[in-house]
């Protein structure tokens, strides 16, 4: 390390951190300094999570030192590391939906006028730090009503608020669509300009690039590489993270059966109050695509498609008109929906992963009772093939590392066996290693017929993998790019709401507003 | 020109008190019937406080001009009856004396200290001396205390030997589980008091199944219908009864109304006393219509 | 409230939801507004002076226990306790006051050392609940349910199965603080209000209210936002305690007395006009206006179910049983699931 | 457990954790075991198969409720009617038994019509209580509140305030059920056997269990894995009501009465059950075989206090309490904080 380098605000010496008999971080080194932007990669379940609820107070290490500005602290609470100026964004939510945001964003430090709460104020404040963001929210919105991306906005300006000589951001990104992102990180060169120390964890490697200076790389626990960011290229930072070499990360797409039978065909979908006119085809071994910005809507277009809210209009599978009312009877004909929010509605958190794999398809581990080996068993193949790292069996769910959670909620949903499977935010946390194998399972699972559509807010990810992208935009579909036309400029375009195209044939038009 | 007559009773959460609601509510329906220009309303309380607002209502907007109450507890309601009297309303009160004299016009009173004397001597009298007996006691109130003390009052000096007291809550279900456990307790018991006949129901029950008979008899209380009439057919395991009459409830609102509508002097106190009922004079205590 | 929207959004409609006017604030209303009309209609003494004092003021006693345990549900908590615990506090003062008279006479000292008893008690019996059930851990359910089995037994067990009477001139003396009142409106009405409406100012515009909430919300995210979980919920436990200490007072110049039968079932009665008024059993969201809605819903059933004489009063309970369950239907949003 | 483990896998040991004696399983059962013996060391008698028999026979009705008890609220439910619910249906029992009698004599058919009757009423009441929970959206505790009301109104109609009586000659064929059995052991204790087995089976080893818990844990969740939230809900009402149904057929028998005080409490007693049993009272959590050592700890404590003179009676609920909460406190796992 540079030796002109201004002295640490916060330094870890010989971290080690244990739950019961795991040790999950063995001497953990990692400085941050004044005005400059650190990055932590690593695995998923690598101990970045642990090692900042480590730094911000929300967990005592087992061994090891934490220096704040050279001296040694012990962050009892995380109300003492904050008064030490050291502020935390965790990876999951930390909000309480029944409150509202100006609620949310002043908890635990409201502002007061004698004995009452002044709630002119911290609703002014609340409109500034969001029109800060670009995120003009209703400062008397529930939080329960916010969209994910909302409500991951809400908890940067928690932080922000919080005017910190550190702020830890555990994966803030990935809920984020680029435009965000790049809002964000204007924020955050901003923080650093003016001298506050950030460490952030992301598991997309070019945002890493883009604006880390330091960089600290985990492995199993340890760090493996700490240095600057300018010397590893994503690529290098992706084999160091995983610890072997990275191929292409996204398999080849192999060219589509033009006479393979139609699986999915929507016409005029409404989802009232969030998307109209939805129509589209999906076939038999086809990845479909579904991009746009947050909040145009994909993610409530599908729920109603799945009969997870009302909705109404036509739907073919497989050339049999259907209609789902409810999630269970797009089940039971091969209609599978995986949720973007792993944690309010995906898992149970507080249950064991035998009990979360084997929910949705629970039936077919049943004659009469369920056949506890038969579940074993899948989790024995789950765990396998999906890379899912758990200190132990009979851990918690709520207590595996987020990427990890989100590999399991993967091999739950595909346990049932859907013949269409709907995938919002597949990949959301997982490091490029993992990605790179459910990339491969994804394509390897069309090839056997399934049909698959994948709505993402990482456009890289649409592109490498779909063999057709829709483009959405305030609740409809505006357009729709394939082949070579499939470069992030045409996405951004549609979903700007710039270009309007409609491929004749394959979409009935509908006039937009 | 309609005057209206308020009744104001607990709630039927036990037999007798169930006894005493449907004599109530008998006694309305026939003086309604009989004198056109009375109105009755009648209220019942599951608790002291609510019957306080019962009255307080009938007193604000049912404008009564006289008041039968059968207090849940005297103290609670001595205040709050005062007040009524006060304002010019006739009262009556059953069963329960208040707690401070001269308040009502008229008293209709059950005698709970003879109720649990006459028990304990028919009690001394039916069993030896060193005769051992276990008593189911009803919900812990003033009422059963002055039965219980009356009770052992009566049996000081006769050599019977009480094994134990539990309370019963005047409930069969209660009673049952409670004898069941007296049994198991104690290998000698001769007889059994329960305090009131709902008890006896669940008492002779237990007994039964146990298949114990060293246990004599159960003497009950109040005057069930089938008790009576078992009494009244020689059964030996309920060789008597106490009375103590819902049915006092009725009496009371008959002669309220006829101190209404007519100008016979009817204020004064009636206390009708608790007797032994045996095979020879169970006949005439057996009212086939109560539900109790 | 005029938040610029996001450009973002898809229907303005669909961010204009709250606005609305909402059934779950116009429902436990309408009920009482109906509840009301329905009284007057059946009786024209209903809406006399003398009726509606009366029905306030009985109200009095649940409303301000139910104000206490609005806070306790909205911090995710239950008190199973407040009746029994009102009837144990009730013998207490009782004992106490009467204790005294010998030596202090009657006066009004005797009975601010009654008030006194009665509210330190209360503390008390809120604290030992609020600490059973943040420092042990121990379902705020079980601990109540405890409680309220040991209090009713010490209240019977004090009075030897009887009833605990104050002393005849005493009651007279105290009496006027259930019956008499300021400007023609009686103390426990007064009390009653000035205790709702602190209650509503707390709940909505204090950080100890957004505290509540937010642990009944969510836990873990008031404690990580540096919120003292186990002292505010605590503080919502001692709350209630007071309250109902602050009830007694109020309830014991009325009777006089207190018997095992004193506060029965007060506690169901409490939560329910809790939940009517709309605050959420599982915590997160209360409010106190709300509550009083809800406890003058209760209060009026019994009052109009005196008014005629339409039903066998055999049938009271299950009028009041379905009046309560309509009430709560009128604030339904219209969806359904719960 | 012979899953290949991750390459990145820390230590082995870690696998068994859960293997662990934990002290919310021991502890329940530690409680019973210490008040068996402290009831052997009170009194002799305390182990005679009679009063063995008497206390299990006594447990059966709370017993085979609290079971069902035990999936609704690891279903994220509540029902407050039971008590009332069983006091109601024990009466239309023993109507129907008796207005059947002269057309039908006394006999095995006219004893099924009774049961059948039973049967019947609790699956239409569970299925009421459930459909205005489900399908209408009403917080379960007011909803079951309000029916607890009006069973308990209605049972005190149909009495006309006083106690209902089956037939006498028709109470002597029935009895049997209650007090009769098989290879000694009586009838309600080889039903609440095999409820409990039975239940333990489903709530373990059943989708029907699995979904149950899911719902209790996160309703978003088991929405979104395609369980059918609402059916699965209801049905554990019905399921309820059915066996509210079955121990009303095992109490008619005892007495052969009902009144407007049977089954009261019962509801309080059957939930205290299935929490000191361990089961989690926000849902997502149940145990079968711990309800059925809830029933047999509070079922224990009245026996223990009727066989000896140690407190006064006006104290046996404080006892009770007292033991309610330290069985709980025994089960925690020394973490504090609820
Ligand atoms: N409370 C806990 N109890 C037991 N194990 C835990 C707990 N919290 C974390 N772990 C374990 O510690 C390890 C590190 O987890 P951590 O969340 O720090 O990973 P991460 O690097 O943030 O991964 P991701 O990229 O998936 O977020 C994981 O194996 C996880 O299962
Ligand atoms: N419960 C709700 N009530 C009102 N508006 C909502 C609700 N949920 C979401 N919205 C709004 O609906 C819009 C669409 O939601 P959402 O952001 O989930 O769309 P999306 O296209 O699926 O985006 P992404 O999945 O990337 O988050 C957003 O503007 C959001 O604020
Ligand atoms: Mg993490
Ligand atoms: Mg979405």
């Amino acid at each position: 390390m540079d030796e002109a380098l201004s002295a640490p605000v916060l330094a870890l010496e010989g971290i080690r951190r244990s739950f019961g008999p795991v040790e999950v971080l063995h001497g953990v080194d990692l400085a941050l300094r004044p005005g400059r932007v650190h990055a932590l990669i690593g695995e998923n379940g690598a101990g970045k999570s642990t090692t900042m609820k480590i730094m911000a107070g929300y967990q005592p290490a087992s061994a090891g030192r934490l220096l704040v500005g050279g001296e040694e602290v012990r962050f009892k609470t995380m109300a003492e590391a904050e008064a030490r100026g050291v502020v935390m964004i965790h990876q999951e939510f930390n909000l309480a939906e029944h409150l509202t945001v100006e609620q949310n964003l002043f908890l635990g430090r409201e502002l007061k006028r004698g004995i009452l709460l002044d709630k002119a104020a911290m609703r002014r404040r609340t409109r500034e730090l969001l029109a800060r963001l670009d995120r003009p929210l209703d400062p008397d919105l529930p939080v329960a009503r916010l969209s994910n991306s909302d409500k991951q906005m809400l908890e940067i300006a928690k932080a922000l608020s919080r005017e910190a000589r550190v702020l830890i951001m555990d994966e803030p990104t990935a809920v984020l669509t680029l435009a965000e992102t790049a809002v964000l990180m204007e924020q955050i060169r901003a923080l650093r300009a003016a001298g506050t120390a950030i460490l952030f964890t992301s598991h997309k490697l070019d945002e890493v690039k883009a604006l880390a200076d330091d960089l600290t790389i985990m492995r199993d626990g340890a760090v493996v590489y700490s240095g600057s960011a300018e010397a590893l290229s994503p690529h290098d930072m992706a084999e160091a993270m995983v610890g072997r070499e990275m191929s292409d990360l996204f398999p080849p797409k192999p060219s589509l059966d033009p006479a393979a039978p139609l699986a999915l065909s929507v016409r005029g979908l409404e989802v009232p109050g969030h998307a109209s006119g939805i129509s589209f085809d999906l076939r038999k071994g086809e990845i479909l695509g579904v991009a746009g910005l947050i909040g145009a809507g994909r993610t409530e277009t599908f729920e109603g498609l799945c009969g997870l809210r009302p909705a109404h209009g036509e739907i073919r599978l497989f050339g049999e008109s259907v209609r789902f009312r409810a999630p269970s009877e797009a089940l039971a004909q091969g209609v599978a929906y995986l949720t973007e929010d792993r944690k309010t509605r995906g898992l149970l958190l507080a249950k064991g992963m035998r009990e979360n794999l084997t929910l949705q398809a629970l039936r077919k581990f049943a004659r009469i009772l369920v056949d506890r080996r038969a579940e074993e068993r899948a989790l024995d193949r789950a765990v396998r093939e999906f890379d899912i790292r758990a200190g132990s069996r009979g851990m918690l769910v709520g207590n595996l590392s987020g990427g990890n959670q989100q590999k399991l909620l993967f091999a739950k949903t595909l346990l049932s066996e859907p013949r269409v499977l709907i995938a919002d935010e597949p990949t959301r946390g997982v490091d490029i290693g993992a990605k790179q194998q459910i990339y491969a399972l994804l394509r390897e699972l069309a090839a056997q017929g399934l049909a698959v559509v994948v709505i993402s807010s990482e456009m890289q990810e649409l592109i490498g993998l779909a063999d057709r992208i829709l483009v959405m935009r305030q609740g409809r579909i505006l357009g729709e790019v394939a082949g070579a036309e499939m470069t992030e400029e045409a996405v951004v375009r549609y979903a700007m709401g710039v270009a309007r195209h409609v491929r004749p044939g394959e979409i009935r038009s509908e006039e937009t507003a | 020109e309609t005057k209206t007559v308020g009744v104001s009773i607990p709630a039927a959460t036990h037999g007798w008190a169930g006894g005493m609601n449907y004599f109530a509510q008998e006694a309305v329906k026939r003086l309604e019937a009989t004198y056109p220009d009375l109105d009755f309303v009648l209220a019942t309380a599951s608790d002291p406080a609510k019957q306080v607002n019962d009255i307080e209502d009938m007193v604000a907007t049912r404008n009564i001009s006289a008041l039968v109450v059968l207090p849940f507890e005297s103290e609670p309601l001595t205040g709050p009856v005062k007040a009524v009297a006060d304002a010019g309303v006739w009262v009556t009160v059953v069963d329960r004396g208040l707690s401070v004299e001269g308040i009502e016009d008229l008293y209709v009173a059950g005698d709970n200290p003879g109720f649990g004397r006459v028990a304990g001597e028919f009690m001394a009298k039916s069993l030896p001396e060193g005769g051992k007996i276990v008593v189911l006691r009803g919900i812990p109130t003033t009422i059963d205390n002055e039965r219980v003390e009356g009770f052992q009052a009566a049996l000081e000096g006769s050599g019977v030997e009480i094994l134990a007291m539990e309370h019963g809550n005047w409930n069969r279900d209660k009673a049952f589980e409670v004898t069941q456990d007296f049994l198991s307790k104690y290998p000698q018991i001769d007889a059994v008091w329960a305090s009131d006949d709902d008890m006896s129901v669940g008492a002779l029950a237990a007994i039964e199944a146990a298949g114990r008979k060293d246990v004599k008899f159960v003497l009950g209380g109040a005057g069930m219908k089938e008790m009576i009439a078992r009494t009244r057919d020689g059964d030996a395991m309920i060789p008597a009864n106490v009375t103590y009459p819902p049915a006092m409830i009725a009496t009371a609102i008959e002669v309220t109304a006829l101190g209404l509508v007519s100008s016979a002097p009817v204020s004064g106190r009636f206390v009708i006393g608790s007797v032994l009922v045996t095979p020879e004079n169970a006949a005439q205590y057996y009212y086939p219509d109560s539900p109790f | 409230m005029t938040a610029p929207l996001p450009a973002s959004s898809p229907t303005p409609a669909a961010f204009a939801p709250r606005r609305r006017i909402s059934m779950t604030v116009v429902g436990p209303i309408l009920a009482l507004i109906l509840l009301a009309a329905l009284g007057a209609w059946l009786n024209p003494n209903f809406l006399s002076a003398a009726n509606i004092t009366n029905v306030l003021a009985r109200s009095a006693f649940i409303g301000i226990i139910a104000v206490g345990m609005t806070f306790v549900i909205t911090a995710g908590g239950l008190d199973l306790s407040v009746g029994s615990m009102a009837a144990f506090i009730a013998g207490l003062m009782i004992m106490v006051m009467n204790a005294a008279l010998p030596s202090m006479g009657v006066g009004i000292p005797i009975v601010l050392l009654g008030m006194g008893a009665a509210l330190l008690a209360g503390l008390l019996a809120g604290l030992l609940n609020g600490l059973l059930i943040t420092k042990l851990g121990i379902e705020a359910f079980i601990v109540t349910l405890g409680s309220m089995g040991i209090y009713r037994s010490l209240v019977t067990w004090l009075a030897d199965g009887g009833t605990l009477s104050l002393d005849f001139q005493l009651r007279s003396f105290y009496q006027p603080i259930y019956y008499g009142g300021i400007f023609g409106v009686s103390w426990p009405i007064v009390v009653f209000g000035l205790v709702a409406i602190l209650g509503e100012i707390v709940m909505r515009s204090t950080v100890f209210g957004r505290w509540c909430a937010a642990i009944g919300s969510n836990e873990q995210v008031a404690k990580y936002s540096s919120v003292k979980v186990a002292r505010v919920r605590l503080a919502t436990y001692v709350m209630l305690g007071l309250l109902v200490g602050l009830a007694v007072i109020m309830y014991v110049p009325r009777l006089g007395s207190a018997s095992a039968s004193t506060g029965l079932l007060w506690e169901l009665e409490a939560i329910a006009a809790v939940i009517i008024g709309g605050t959420l059993l599982k915590g997160g969201f209360g409010r106190v206006w709300g509550t009083v809605v809800g406890v003058l819903i209760l209060s009026l059933i019994g009052n109009i179910l005196n008014l005629t004489d339409l039903v066998s009063p055999y049938l009271n309970g299950a009028i009041q049983g379905l009046i309560i369950v309509l009430a709560v239907i009128l604030q339904r949003e219209g969806k359904s699931g719960a």
